[in-house]
């Protein structure tokens, strides 16, 4: 076993530096009953590097790779390139095979870009102050409505038809077992949903998307005066974080916490995770933060350092009383993240989303020129929806069985609105090349 | 040479990234451009390397040597598994890819489920939580899924648990508006049988137990309990956290067991990556399987797979949804390919080092410091601070000293059930040679603590770190999250000192 | 530029710092007659990394990978599996990106790698010393001669038919500019040679190679004695470095030098390097031999420490007097192999050998049983040569139409030998399977 | 904690690697079985790890920080090289697959051969020497083919090459034969136009230059000095090791160069590997091209490539053959990622910062240090010891120094011509900022050093590095060149204090 250091010799002297007689005395306190009298059943035993490998390449070869076939899809999570640098980086064992930074002195280099990363998504977000990181996007914007019950101790969320069906599903789930209460608007395909009327003294919080799911572009600088007036919060999720290079910033707009979806930035497709979770609130807020948080400090010498800090939110040592029963930040996520951004910087970063909105808008130009074709949107980022002649599922089944990884449907993640059944999400960032957008025009004209 | 701040380094006119001039587009954003400056440094790719490469040297890493930290599990990192979740093809889906084309990808997670269904001797299991405590969560949603479907949630509001448990256990059960009641250990170190069955009443949800336990210790009376819990019409939550002392050895069903979290990084070493990602799927028994989250992975005939998205796609009553897509994908390749290459013999074997291994650092350490409990131990070596007592050296200062010695601090202070704890956790993954040497250096600091002479010393440490001990009263008072340009930068800063 | 972290206002400010206009200054020491106007013409500018990636893909996609092929070709190159971890850590900044240890200091890292990887070559090839490394089994095959040359003050080389054609041209070539004799005899396909007589005294070495380029394994223990009879040396070439976990080492046959191409343990294939070369003698010639040699001593406080030493040989220091020109080893490449060695072990590399000498017994048998193909070997190791009903060459490339990589033809190698025309050159490590050799059995079964 | 070797940390039954049960077969091997033990140490994959990475700390690299080591050309390297060159298809090819399955590897080598041939303004390019000095002797060898074609090899014995040469020069001249002589250079560093006149006659073969000279200076009469050489019948072989310092900015092709070896990982930044692998490519005047040593890489009609591999198959006559297979293809890819990520303009850009960052740390220096000849100097600032006189510190001593500043020395001892040399090349890859660190680092240095009380501090540096000064006398009197069971290791050793 190549994984293990001990030799037959030395377990031996060491089952009788223990006075043990067998490995076995030492599982002694196990139920005779639960002892199994020799390896689990049923599975094989130890394979070789190699074999390993040609088990995973095997695995691979059952998929379609988006980097050999035409790809437009979105819907949460985009493609992007990311520079060679970032995946160098974490790989560094110094960095990898770490643990969460609990003894500082040995740990300032995961403090410190944390530190740094904090920083950054405060300034995308234009927000004052942004923790270390999430699992993801979907599950911070849950965590953002459990913090802003506990700061209005309300329990009413007012979901966005423009929210991601995966996000609002799961705040739905969280609000139904944790008992508050979640209510979603209905689907808003168009970016017309006017959402401040229905903000009332009950409401903890609205919950809206920019861009939303469907790729509109909104202002909610009115909802959030009204969100204020009427003690709620308003919540702003971002799952294409790279539209802040060209968006103007939900803090700007008046969020009092945001969450994003940070794949976009150094973090690969990954079949739906690992991602980080980006989540920034007023300074005033902080204490209610779930997550960790880094801060400056001095050590013994006076000099520059940093430190987990506010823990006393934190499950660890709160426990029953804590603001959230988190744990695990996305640590490695977060690193790629802020190499890439920094890699990136102003120049780079408002470039890259400069270049997705040209490239989105050259795809939206040539397929809403598609017969049939409706584009439903008269804003959007990278990503925009259009409403085909017939249903989009099969349109898009059709079009893979061409190796043309052409959107998503709607339907597939609200499965129960004949409504959407004919919307097609499509999204185009800086991969996209003609080579992919001319297969694509084509199969659709073939399909539809 | 102190490592500047990002924000510190960057200057306008320079990129660490070319990207093409995007073509003159009329933009449709709805009149809401970005106006001003975002304030992101600009630093050149050199500059990039060398700052993260600095910022990697001042860490401690599992790569670098023994990290004996307690509960965490600090075990090898094998490089395979970092290799096979970067293929293309695997590596670079998107989770909405149509489903025929992700035929590979759901085979994977569904080989992934079948071992940890096996190994743990559990019928079902949810992949999608994102890590422990998000598994936590989703078991004991589950569980209340389960009594509201017995009509007994309004009526089951507590939940029992040790004393020793992990903070997220009490955190979990209590946003989920159970009460929690402190179940007390007895001077094994065990859960107490009999505290625990007079607490057992109608009005219980839920026993959440750590098995083995947050002491380093199999619960010896594991059956009685779950016989026990069951027989109170209440369910069994596992906390998953320390099944890599067992793996392979036992399977936590044959238990009693309703439901357990695993993390994939502490049982199966995917890496820690300095706090996440992490992934924690959750076993369930028959009982609770049906209220399993979705997605499910669900092989059809002719071996192909779906993704059932929603309740009305599968048999069952789903809790609902607790991730966006399908769970930690790159953690699920990751552990499958350690687990492959461990295999059902492999696993065996290192839960069994794992074990002997602490038991073996116990053995060497218990005549100049003091166990906590009577042995054998399971994977981790739990000592009190009594051997420091009137020496004028705490744990802290002990485990501080440490650093100076070349190695990672135990876990201090946890569990809080044991004064002045420090739990060592040496894992499989570290040879004999180098155990010996960690033992060395800990008999050493323990006699130098007691000769009475040296508090002064070890107060001081650590000495030879990239940072001497931080003032974290000070962080926490007056916080300080994030960079201004009108931060003070600390006296000796590299970059004023560059300006003069 | 995303290398180039001069700013032009950093720019500015250095010049005014130097006292230049303007850049141009600083070049103005450049004839007028040499000074660019802009640009050199006919080159693109400045690519972003998508694009270089892109491009580099490009390539790719235009030749077949032996990861997706059957493989069988060897001839000088092996194709085996490294473990992830050896790329993993040659690619740590500390080792890819430090210089030549120069400064023993704060090179330690690759002073002690050296010094372990000495060791390691001294082990395998069964000898007393070996050097640091260099470019590549081939030339330091010639770098051997030349140190016969030096050590016997005679200039005649006589080279075995059973060693490499690469190998022997680079000796001619060498012998024909450097003004010494090498005298090369025929191809040796059935490995039945015999050169003992030819020793005389005027011979300074003889070269031969085990296994022969033609995979056979020879005693050399009778044609050592002759050489030291007459005063010549004894120079064995091992171009599959794998089969010394099999075979009697060179050193125990009375070779005087050794010399191996390494590229199977821990370097992959690479369309032909780099890879690296091992060069081991004896004690009493060690300041005869070529290269970098790294030394154990003890530092300033009396610890253990690693430095260069016996450079007196390199030409840094003697200049027209040196024992080689040489300068660079393969610092990066000798680390790869000292890694996968280092977690080969005893056991490990014991293994690997079987396991091709298994799989090559497996393929010998099964070809040879093809109606009208012979198996020319009596001993092979992981290779072996056969005599077709044709030509080798068409039949190779018919193959590779099919996509089958089915080894090398003979006449590639030796193009100006017609007795050689119908050998084909076939290969068998631990990588192959019977996925792959079944086509390769079929193929063969068509195309003879 | 000291590093054990490998062969300390051994033992029997521990293995990095699983590989399967070979089948059974008789073998073949002609009764040559290997006896005994090999002496191989046995580790497991985690120790192998730690091993390594404990050693890789122990180094300096470009990754880390300046790295201004003259002549050696620290650049930084991108990590995008090191990922194409090991795309399947490219990294993983047989240099012996059929032509037909590599025509995209062919094409890359051609690719980057247009790239050399039109920086260089040369119309061939030998591609396959491994490195500069394998270069070196394959352009001296063209020179040598050039004369046995035109029969005055035997006349043309002489080779000059200026005082200042790099040692290879006449190490390579040397085994090929030729007499080297050497040439003096004037007061302002450069060749002594008038003495390289007098001493070109028949009997001379060729010159060896290297532009930029090792004295970071521009050959000012490099014109004149290769049509004097023409005149004479005899070649000139330009040493490119300085190159990086005018590429996309001055075509050697245009100063009369005949050949030139391109230190691929001088100019075009493939890494230096702690010592290799390098590659040399040589460029080639008309009238060496038909010299040039098979492989020849040619394109025919059609956009397919072939390898020639011998001299009756290409149109010239080739001097023979300097390595095996293609030359080093990783590098090559490594370098056209390299020169196509800078482009024509970024390559000019590149060669411009790396001349003005040496003159801006001359001139920042010059008051303090001593500059060995007038500026403007080209990418190297070279300075003399003259400053250090009377103070009882040597070179050697302020380059040790160095090292305790947190940086790697410049190089020293080299030019020969210069005394105590210390030649310090920052390359285009620093910051302005971290070169203002750097320069107030060896101010204080040469301060420190000038005050005339410091010596004993200078000769005992470096004090916090992994090493104090190594004794190389010892190291060379009695060379212990590998571990041998019965070496006694040091005092101190970590493994025998864990065997004790």
């Amino acid at each position: 076993m190549r994984y293990l250091p001990l030799t037959p010799t030395d377990r031996s002297d060491m089952l009788a530096a223990v006075g043990a007689k067998s490995v076995d005395e030492l599982f002694k306190d196990v139920p005779a009953s639960a002892r199994l009298p020799g390896k689990v059943a049923g599975l094989p035993d130890h394979l070789g590097e190699l074999e390993v490998e040609r088990a995973f390449q095997a695995y691979a070869a059952k998929n379609v790779s988006p980097s050999t076939a035409p790809f437009f899809i979105g819907a949460g999570a985009y493609r992007h390139h990311v520079p060679s640098t970032v995946d160098y980086m974490i790989q560094r064992g110094e960095f990898l095979t770490s643990y969460t930074p609990y003894q500082p002195e040995i740990t300032q280099g995961t403090l410190q870009y944390l530190f740094e990363f904090q920083t950054q998504v405060s300034l995308l977000t234009g927000m004052e102050v942004a923790n270390a990181s999430m699992y993801d996007g979907s599950t911070a914007a849950s965590e953002a409505v459990l913090m802003a019950n506990r700061i209005t101790r309300r329990t009413k969320a007012l979901l966005s038809g423009g929210l991601h069906p995966h996000y609002r599903a799961i705040i739905e789930t969280t609000a139904h077992w944790q008992g508050y209460s979640a209510v979603s608007a209905k689907a808003d395909a168009e970016g017309l949903e006017e959402l401040i009327a229905k903000v009332d003294k009950e409401t903890s919080c609205v919950v809206v998307q920019n861009p939303s799911f469907f790729g509109h572009v909104r202002d909610f600088t009115k909802l959030a005066a009204a969100c204020h007036a009427a003690g709620a919060l308003l919540i702003v999720v971002v799952t294409e974080v790279v539209s802040l290079g060209l968006i103007k910033p939900p803090g700007e707009m008046g969020a009092d916490i945001v969450v994003c979806e940070g794949q976009s930035i150094g973090n690969g497709l990954g079949f739906g995770g690992p991602y980080v979770g980006l989540f920034a609130t007023r300074d005033k807020y902080v204490r209610q933060m779930p997550g960790r948080l880094v801060g400056e400090t001095v050590d013994a010498d006076g000099k520059r350092g940093f430190v987990l800090t506010l823990s006393t939110r934190e499950q660890h040592i709160r426990r029953e009383k804590a603001t959230s029963n988190i744990c695990t930040n996305a640590g490695l996520c977060a690193l790629a993240f802020t190499v890439h951004l920094t890699l990136l910087g102003e120049a780079g970063f408002r470039r890259l989303a400069e270049l997705n909105h040209a490239k989105a808008s050259e795809l939206a130009d040539r397929v809403a020129a598609l017969p049939g074709v409706k584009l439903l949107n008269d804003s959007f980022f990278n990503e925009f929806t259009l409403r085909l002649p017939k249903p989009a599922a099969p349109v898009v089944e059709a079009l893979a069985e061409h190796r043309i990884l052409a959107g998503v449907p709607v339907s597939r993640l609200i499965p129960d609105d004949p409504s959407v059944e004919n919307l097609l999400l499509l999204a185009a960032t800086e991969t996209a090349t003609e080579a992919g957008l001319a297969p694509l025009i084509a199969g659709l004209k073939e399909v539809l | 040479i102190e490592e500047p701040l990002i924000f510190e380094m960057g200057q306008p006119g320079r990129c660490g990234v070319d990207l093409p001039e995007p073509s003159k587009v009329k933009d449709r954003l709805n009149g809401l451009k970005r106006a001003g400056e975002i304030g992101l440094p600009g630093l050149s790719e050199p500059q990039v390397v060398q700052h993260y490469t600095r910022l990697s040297q001042k860490n401690y890493a599992i790569d670098m040597g023994v990290y004996p930290l307690g509960s965490c599990t600090m075990k090898h990192n094998p490089r395979i598994n970092e290799k096979v979740a970067r293929l293309p093809g695997i590596g670079d889906l998107h989770p909405l890819q149509p489903v025929s084309t992700v035929q590979g990808a759901l085979e994977l997670i569904d080989r992934l489920a079948h071992w940890l269904k096996t190994l743990t001797g559990m019928p079902a299991v949810a992949m999608s939580p994102a890590a422990g405590a998000h598994g936590e969560m989703c078991g004991m949603m589950a569980i209340a899924a389960a009594l509201e479907a017995r009509g007994e949630r309004a009526k089951r509001r507590v939940v029992l648990a040790p004393e020793s448990a992990h903070g997220t256990n009490p955190a979990t059960a209590a946003a989920l508006g159970f009460t929690v009641k402190p179940i007390p250990a007895n001077d094994r170190g065990r859960v107490d049988l009999t505290a625990l069955k007079a607490a057992l009443g109608p009005d219980v949800a839920a026993i959440m137990l750590t098995n083995p336990n947050t002491c380093g210790l199999f619960e010896t009376e594991i059956v009685e309990i779950s016989r026990a819990v069951h027989e109170a019409g209440a369910f069994f939550y596992c906390d998953g956290a320390n099944f890599n002392a067992i793996v392979g050895r036992v399977r936590p069903g044959d238990l009693g067991v309703d439901c357990m979290h695993i993390n994939l990084h502490k049982t199966f070493s995917t890496p820690h990556g300095g706090g996440g990602p992490g992934a924690g799927p959750v076993v369930l028994s028959a009982a609770l399987a049906p209220y399993a989250p979705y997605p499910w992975i669900v092989k059809d005939d002719g071996d192909t797979w779906r993704v059932a998205e929603d309740g009305a796609a599968v048999d069952g009553k789903p809790l609902g949804r607790l991730k966006a897509f399908h769970g930690q994908m790159g953690m699920f390749t990751r552990a499958l390919s350690y687990i492959m290459s461990h295999g059902a013999d492999g696993l065996k074997q290192a839960a069994e080092d794992a074990v002997l291994s602490a038991n073996y650092v116990m053995a060497s350490l218990q005549d100049v410091m003091t166990p906590a409990f009577e042995g054998p131990c399971m994977h981790e070596a739990l000592f009190d601070d009594s051997f420091l007592k009137d020496t004028g050296v705490s744990t802290l200062d002990f485990a501080k000293a440490m650093i100076d010695e070349g190695y990672h601090p135990m876990t201090m202070y946890f569990p809080l059930v044991v004064h002045g704890a420090m739990l060592i956790e040496p894992t499989e993954s570290q040879a004999k040679e180098d155990l010996d040497l960690f033992v060395g250096a800990l008999r050493a600091l323990a006699e130098r603590a007691k000769s009475g002479t040296a508090a002064e010393d070890f107060k001081a440490a650590p000495r030879f770190a990239p940072r001497r001990r931080l003032d974290e009263t000070l962080a926490a008072r007056k916080p300080v999250l994030r960079w201004r340009p009108s931060n003070n930068p600390p006296e000796g800063d590299p970059m004023k000192q560059a300006a003069e």
